[in-house]
């Protein structure tokens, strides 16, 4: 006759927490299928190799350590920072770049720190900023949309340019990237940036084909799509609402006001919203709830700053989108940030 | 104040952050009437149920008892009595197993009954209202009514409150899934419940009487608004059903909108707060005189087939309960006491119902799923959403776990009121309740221990000062007489040469004594207590380096020898100085400084003593280890155990010798004062450090000068016998080292007797001889029996001849005993004869294990 | 008066001299195991920084130069940094005693900090004039505190990690302090010298 | 010539700091080393003198210049954590030759074998002994630290340690020794 020994409460509501996270991973989808509608296959091949690799440096590790791998291997944080590994590097990345980043994130950033729950900073962002310092070339060599370019892109086509950095009948990737009138194409952040530092007006850089009618051909939808995945994940309560919105009207706000001083050297609020990587970083990065602040009033300090940040780097820095390098610095500062804006307790003044 | 009304009135009320929906599951038991049950064949009645100090037992084992008679009477505030639920006999008062998480044990009666139910004569109260308040208290703590809601705090203190109270809130939410005990006690007594209500009332006097009550009992709501028509000062307050409303502070926040500060109780806010079922308690103490015996509690669960609320007596075991609820005999039992959210899962069914008991809870399977594994914590903030206490469930553990005290008290732990709302929602599986527990007894025993670590530091500090302050008070006694003394020498007159002569007879016995010992031996009998007790020590630790070379390592053992040597060499050293200044007049004065220096000495060896002590323990740690590595196990156990006697003996052997050192340092005082013959010897402050010093001369300045003579005879007997053994040992040196520690303990054990017997020979009043002859035929039967031993072990007779000592040892033992018994005339007699059984015994117990010992080494 | 404001953000941030520059490191990781010492060993540095960058300015430019001593510059900052350390260590003794045991070895050690001597070299290598040379002085100091109080909280985090056992106490440390010099990069070219 | 300028003006300087850290130094006089204090706070004052010193207090003055700090047995694991943290170096574990099982343990006198010798009163060092000469001796539970030096005087061999047992007061909450199995 044997008793069951518990301390209470005995019963549980029951979702878990990789049930959260196989959640977050749906609500990219609709983000990757509008990549892989504005830019080919580029993209899925990158997710595709980070994930095997993320798996495979996860097992490597869990074994190494003596955990218990059936648990911990699928619970979804491994592949979910390799989809956003896959989603935020260039598409026509040679294929290194996402196996190291992917080695990179889980090994270092995760496991050194003690594996899901202990790494102070987000594996995805440490390892694209890792690639981005470590391989400058490789990492800015952004494909332009399928519709601006003029040769083809198959999907056997992408896979022999990441693999042998040439497609099957030999155009490298720089030719690829060459608009038909010869200058090369880059992001729109990337060519708003190069257009004012040479003095051009906004309206001026806004002319160029990559801009296309609103904000950028393609990212614009990226981003739309990212911001339908978010909303998903706020019905179904899986990320609380502060952090993206705090995010985003910071940057609003930050632009507003630059806009206003100036509109001839500032873009409009809208074209920062959605160009980028601001919609990936607000809904699926900044919420990622181990490696941020955990108060409610420690998430909107938290965001606040990131997207300050981004604002920043994005007008002065030397890097066209700084969403990652935003992410990096307010997690350092997210233990600071957390001792200071603990809720006042029951009872307490 | 009128806000707080006017928006009860309009029914909007406050909120209190976080809450959960866990599913209610109250349907299992809302739609049946609460039923009574058949009588246990035993009740357990812990004489605790309430929070503070239990009641004294006023019953004994085999009274027969009436039904509501207390079996339990209190005399501190904070108690609460207990009373015979039925009539019957109490078969026991033992420990049992008591409803507590813990599944411990604690005092609890056990009564039979007798089926008969017979009540004792009790007086009904018609009208209540001409009692004054101080009755009215009094009934209720004579009723042995506490908190029923959960907490057990004695209702007659909470309502004996001299504050004055706004709010007297009755909390009907009963916000646990699954618990419909409250809502059922409404349904069917309403009436009561109200009259309790007035009873507090009464008591109280509060501005305004609020029932929190949720939403999801409208039953019970339509018997209450029934009840409270006629009586405005009630409001019924009707809230949103949310996990846990039915808390005392979230209540509070949520009638009032006013927060409890932190370690403080609500009646510092003018609030008190009682639950129904008290209330309806009160009730029946104040009106119908009925203790606390019986309460409903729903046993419930899909486990069992029919789940019901029940009147259960108190103490009747779970497993009476369940079988009236037919709970099938599975294999996996799986029984919680209280609700799902904060119950404990019990250890066994044996568990009885008590005063706090709300709920019995046998779930099925898929109710309840077993706890699954618990992962990381991914800091998601579920938990701090939901927590009423607004705390940061997600830091506390992570803190607990690194078991942070500090950073837990800075986050406000003891806020938390472990309602599980966020162990609930974690989608991590943590049980967070269970770290926040395990760190809070925690940190509770830190600060126990923290108050009885500063006690302890200022007995220490308080005897340090004591013992200065006793040694300036002898100096100057000793200064003044020396004084004296010399004052009255040089001033001629006749008695004063007579005095010097005798001082110059004492130097002159001293001289003789010390020549002729020194002759023998050099370092035993050297009469210096300080070289003496370097020797104990020295000859402690070189037996120990002796014991561990064997088996220890040779390092170690080298370390041991030279440390003996040290001392050794020490030792002579002082008593080479000592002999030069013993000649000189103020021997005395020395043996007065030696005295101090020697209690300086005395400390010191004491914490030689400590060091050799941690030191032979460590050492018998090493041992254990090496014995366990050698093969035939079936010897290691005695070997073990054999090792740890030795290092016990060891221990033993340097505390004695430290004892017989000081007793012989006594002796040579005591010479000195008997030729002073001074009423200053008498005058000694009791608690010198030499005690034996002070129980030898006070006896002999009293006893006559006959006595006086016997008492050396003994002593001097003691003294040859002592010389005897060590003679014969000496001769079996090629035995092995324990063998020759085992005698040498046996001297020195013939010695402390020796020492015990002359006290108790000289301890008998004068009129005492014949006592005193028997005493001393007492000490020459037991020498005897000391030598024959002796004698046996030089033999090593095989076999019997051990059994033969092992039956004469306890022969002798009785004999000892008999002995002892026969002369028990006087009182005194009999303490002496006590203390010589107990020699005798912790004797026989020490030649028993060295019996034992010797089977193994030969 | 902006370039006054771009010199601040630009020496704190861009330039930052822990993380960028990789100056004072030992007290970077030696005394950022609690955030309390870590600000209190913040204040100090500054406090020092700052004199020290002034002292070193004036000794520099109206002693050194006029006697064409310049070879002595190392020396005479040097001993000028030990005198303003051994001044912080006694104010410091006297105001908070258990500030003082908490820092122990590392408030004297300020001397050898490579950022306060780094500082004095750089005001006279980059000619500041004397405004110039305080506000640079001061800022990296400010740069120092910021990501030495950044670090420590960290830190306090990251004791009760389940780091691996060879990895856990300062090999950790080092590995964050790398990534967080990998965030600092992000700053490059945000103020155009 | 230039050398004797370069001597003449470090000699300057040097002497100017050396007056300014003179002054300086008088007025920030501090006095009195607080640390021994505190360690002694700290510890646990069972005063049984297993570290090797007569009592808490002269091991505190000793661990302030510089004794190992793992030598209180009593103390246990976080006595060494508190005072590692205090001096702020690491914690090290105890000291073997010190580790005894610090499990709470209060002294206990078998009542029939006391003979009233007073000799564990004396070596008692919180007093937490009573009893005169020649009659029974008893000790107060909650004064007894535990620290085991009445032991070793006793003659009779009637002073046994023994553990604090365990009630539902100071019950610690672990569910592992309630003797059930848990099935998961």
């Amino acid at each position: 006759m044997a008793y069951w020994i518990a301390s209470s409460p005995h019963n549980h509501i029951q979702d878990k927490t990789s049930a959260l996270m196989r959640l977050v991973i749906y609500a990219t989808i609709p983000g990757i299928i509008a990549q892989w509608y504005f830019f080919g296959w580029g993209n899925l091949i990158q997710i595709g190799l980070a994930t095997v690799t993320a798996l495979i440096a996860e097992f490597l590790v869990l074994s190494l350590r003596e955990k218990n791998i059936k648990e911990q291997l699928f619970d979804g944080s491994a592949i979910l920072t390799a989809v956003l590994i896959g989603i935020s590097i260039p598409a026509l990345a040679p294929w290194w770049v996402s196996v190291l980043g992917a080695l990179f994130a889980i090994a270092i950033v995760k496991q050194l720190y003690g594996g899901l729950g202990h790494n102070p900073f987000n594996p995805a962002m440490a390892a694209y900023v890792m690639l981005l310092i470590s391989f400058p070339v490789q990492m800015t060599l952004w494909q332009p949309p399928l519709s601006l370019m003029h040769h083809q892109l198959d999907f056997v086509n992408t896979l022999s340019v990441i693999f042998t950095n040439f497609t099957l009948d030999g155009y490298s990737v720089e030719q690829l990237r060459t608009h038909i009138d010869g200058f090369t194409m880059a992001t729109p952040l990337d060519t708003v940036k190069t257009a004012l530092t040479m003095g051009k007006t906004v309206e001026e850089a806004m002319t160029s084909p990559v801009i296309g009618e609103y904000f950028s051909v393609g990212w614009q939808w990226i981003n739309a799509a990212f911001l339908l995945g978010g909303f998903v994940l706020i019905y179904k309560k899986a990320i609380s609402w502060v952090t993206p919105a705090s995010f985003l009207a910071s940057i609003f706000v930050c632009s507003f006001i630059a806009f206003m001083v100036s509109p001839d050297t500032n873009t409009s609020t809208m074209f920062h919203w959605f160009s980028g990587a601001t919609m990936l970083g607000a809904f699926f990065i900044l919420t990622d709830p181990v490696s941020g602040a955990t108060s409610v009033k420690g998430r909107i300090v938290f965001a606040a700053l990131a997207g300050f940040l981004v604002f920043i780097i994005r007008k002065y820095g030397g890097y066209p989108d700084a969403v990652a390098f935003a992410v990096l610095l307010c997690n350092m500062a997210a233990p600071l940030i957390d001792q200071f804006t603990r809720p006042r307790t029951y009872g307490h003044q | 104040m009128e806000t707080v009304i006017e928006r009860i009135e309009q029914g909007r009320f406050w909120q209190f952050h976080g809450g959960i929906h866990p599913p209610e599951m109250k349907f299992l038991t809302t739609n049946k009437p609460i039923r009574t049950v058949s009588l246990p064949q035993r009740l357990v009645l812990p004489i605790q149920q309430h929070i503070g100090e239990a009641g004294e037992l006023i019953v004994k084992p085999g009274d027969y008892v009436l039904k509501g008679q207390p079996l339990t009477k209190t005399t501190v505030p904070l108690a609460v009595p207990i009373h015979a639920p039925t009539s019957g006999t109490i078969a026991s008062i033992e420990n049992h197993i008591i409803a507590h998480p813990s599944g411990l044990n604690e005092m609890s009666v056990i009564l039979m009954p007798d089926g008969e139910d017979r009540w004792r004569e009790r007086h009904i109260v018609e009208n209540y209202s001409q009692l004054d308040k101080n009755t009215l208290v009094e009934k209720i703590a004579n009723a042995g009514i506490a908190g029923m809601g959960g907490a057990g705090f004695p209702t007659h203190i909470k309502v004996n409150t001299k504050a004055k109270i706004d709010f007297l809130i009755i909390n009907a939410a009963e916000c646990e899934p699954y618990i419909t005990a409250d809502d059922l006690l409404m349904r069917e007594h309403a009436a009561s419940v109200i009259e309790g209500i007035k009873i507090l009332d009464k008591i109280l006097e509060p501005a305004f009487i609020l029932i929190g009550i949720e939403d999801n009992k409208p039953e019970a709501i339509d018997a209450l608004n029934h009840e409270i028509k006629q009586f405005d000062k009630i409001k019924l307050c009707v809230v949103p059903t949310k996990y846990p409303t039915g808390g005392e502070k979230q209540l509070i926040k949520i009638l009032t909108g006013k927060e409890v500060p932190s370690g403080v109780l609500p009646s510092s806010l003018g609030i008190v707060m009682q639950n129904v079922g008290t209330c309806h308690a009160i009730a029946e103490a104040v009106i119908s005189d009925t203790p606390l015996i019986k309460r409903v509690v729903t046993v419930t669960g899909q486990a069992l087939e029919k789940p019901q609320n029940v009147w259960a007596l108190l103490g009747t075991p779970i497993e009476h309960l369940l079988q009236e609820c037919q709970y099938p005999q599975q294999q996996k039992r799986h029984i919680i006491m209280g609700g799902p959210m904060m119950g404990f899962s019990l250890p066994n069914t044996q568990v009885p119902v008590v005063k706090t008991t709300n709920c019995i809870l046998a779930p099925s399977e898929k109710e309840i799923p077993d706890a699954n594994q618990e992962i990381e914590c991914i800091r998601c903030g579920q938990c701090a959403e939901v927590c009423p206490a607004q705390l940061l469930p997600q830091e506390l553990q992570w803190h607990a776990k690194a078991k942070d005290s500090e950073q837990l008290t800075k986050l406000n732990l003891f806020d938390c009121i472990e309602c599980g709302a966020c162990a609930y929602v974690c989608p991590s599986h943590i049980p967070l309740v269970h770290y926040y527990r395990v760190s809070k007894a925690e940190i509770r025993q830190q600060k126990l221990l923290d108050i009885k670590a500063e006690k302890a530091k200022q007995r220490f500090e308080a005897r340090k000062a004591r013992l200065e302050r006793d040694k300036k008070a002898r100096e100057e006694k000793h200064k003044k007489a020396a004084e004296a003394r010399r004052a009255r020498m040089n001033s001629g007159t006749e008695e004063a040469n007579k005095e010097k002569s005798a001082v110059a007879a004492a130097l002159a016995r001293v001289q003789a004594k010390k020549a002729q010992q020194s002759g023998v031996q050099a370092n035993t009998t050297n009469d210096d207590k300080k070289s003496q007790v370097a020797d104990a020590i020295a000859r402690a630790k070189a037996k120990k380096a002796g014991q561990s070379a064997p088996n220890g390592d040779a390092g170690d053992d080298k370390k041991q020898q030279v440390a003996a040597a040290i001392a050794r060499a020490k030792a002579k050293k002082l008593a080479a100085k000592e002999q030069a200044n013993d000649d000189s007049a103020e021997e005395n004065i020395n043996a007065v400084e030696t005295k101090p220096t020697s209690a300086q000495d005395d400390k010191k060896a004491r914490v030689a003593a400590a060091v050799a002590r941690a030191k032979a323990k460590k050492l018998a740690a090493q041992e254990q280890p090496s014995d366990v590595g050698t093969d035939d196990t079936g010897k290691s156990p005695e070997t073990i155990s054999s090792t740890a006697e030795d290092a016990k003996k060891a221990r033993i052997a340097a505390a004695v010798a430290k004892a017989k050192a000081k007793k012989l340092a006594a002796n040579t005082e005591s010479d000195d004062q008997r030729t002073e013959g001074e009423a200053e010897a008498s005058t000694k402050d009791k608690d010198d450090v030499m005690a034996e010093a002070i129980v030898e001369p006070p006896q002999e300045t009293s006893t006559s000068t006959q006595d006086d003579k016997k008492a050396r005879i003994a002593a001097a007997v003691a003294k040859a016998k002592a010389k005897k053994l060590a003679a014969n040992t000496g001769s079996d040196d090629q035995r092995t080292e324990g063998e020759a520690e085992a005698s040498t303990k046996d001297k020195a054990e013939v010695t402390a007797e020796a020492v015990v017997e002359p006290m108790q020979e000289t301890s008998t009043s004068a009129q005492d001889d014949k006592k005193a002859r028997i005493a001393a035929a007492v000490a020459k039967a037991k020498a005897k029996k000391q030598a024959a031993n002796a004698d046996t072990d030089v033999k090593q007779v095989e076999g019997e001849a051990k059994a033969s000592t092992k039956d004469k040892t306890n022969v002798t033992a009785e004999a000892d005993v008999e002995a002892a018994g026969e002369t028990s005339t006087s009182a005194q007699d009999d303490k002496k004869a006590r203390i010589a059984a107990a020699v005798a015994k912790a004797k026989a117990k020490k030649l028993a294990e060295k019996a034992q010992k010797d089977n193994q080494t030969s | 008066m902006t370039d006054y404001l771009l010199l601040l953000i630009g020496t704190v941030l861009v330039n930052n001299f822990v993380l960028v520059k990789f100056l004072g490191l030992c007290p970077f990781m030696g005394v950022s195991s609690k955030v309390e010492t870590a600000i209190g060993m913040s204040f100090a540095t500054t406090f020092v920084m700052t004199l020290a960058s002034l002292l070193s300015y004036l000794v520099d430019t109206y002693l050194l130069e006029p006697l064409s001593l310049q070879y002595l510059t190392t020396m005479t900052f040097i001993l000028v940094i030990a005198v303003v350390v051994q001044f912080t260590e006694m104010v410091v003794h006297k105001t908070s005693a258990n500030l003082y045991r908490s820092l122990g070895i590392f408030l004297p050690l300020i001397t050898s900090n490579c950022a306060v001597l780094g500082v004095a070299l750089l005001n006279t290598y980059e000619k500041h004039n004397f405004l110039e040379s305080i506000i640079y002085g001061f800022s990296a100091a400010l740069g120092f505190s910021l990501v030495l109080v950044m670090f420590s909280a960290m830190r306090e985090k990251l004791a009760n990690a389940d780091v691996p056992k060879p990895f856990k106490g300062s090999a950790i440390a080092m590995i964050t302090a790398g990534l967080m010099s990998l965030a600092f990069m992000g700053f490059t070219g945000l103020v155009k010298l | 010539m230039t050398v004797l300028i370069a001597i003449l003006v470090v000699g300057l300087i040097s002497l100017a700091f050396g007056a300014l850290l003179g002054f300086a130094s008088v007025k920030f006089k501090v006095e009195g080393d607080p640390l021994a204090e505190q360690i002694d706070a700290i510890l646990p004052q069972t005063q049984c003198g297993q570290c090797g010193y007569p009592g808490c207090k002269p091991y505190a003055d000793a661990v302030a210049n510089g004794e190992a700090i793992n030598k209180c047995a009593p103390g246990g694991d976080d006595t060494i954590k508190k005072i590692a943290d205090l001096m702020g170096v690491e914690p090290i574990a105890m000291d073997e030759a010190h580790e005894t099982d610090n499990t709470p343990k209060v002294a206990f006198i078998i009542e029939e074998d006391c003979i009233g010798c007073t000799k564990c009163i004396q070596a008692c060092p919180v007093d937490a002994i009573i009893g005169t000469t020649k009659q029974m001796h008893t000790i107060i539970a909650d004064e007894c630290t535990g620290c085991d030096l009445c032991v070793a005087p006793c003659p009779v061999d009637c002073i046994e340690m023994r553990p604090i047992p365990q009630t539902t007061r100071n019950w610690q909450w672990d569910l592992a020794n309630i003797p059930v199995t848990q099935i998961d």
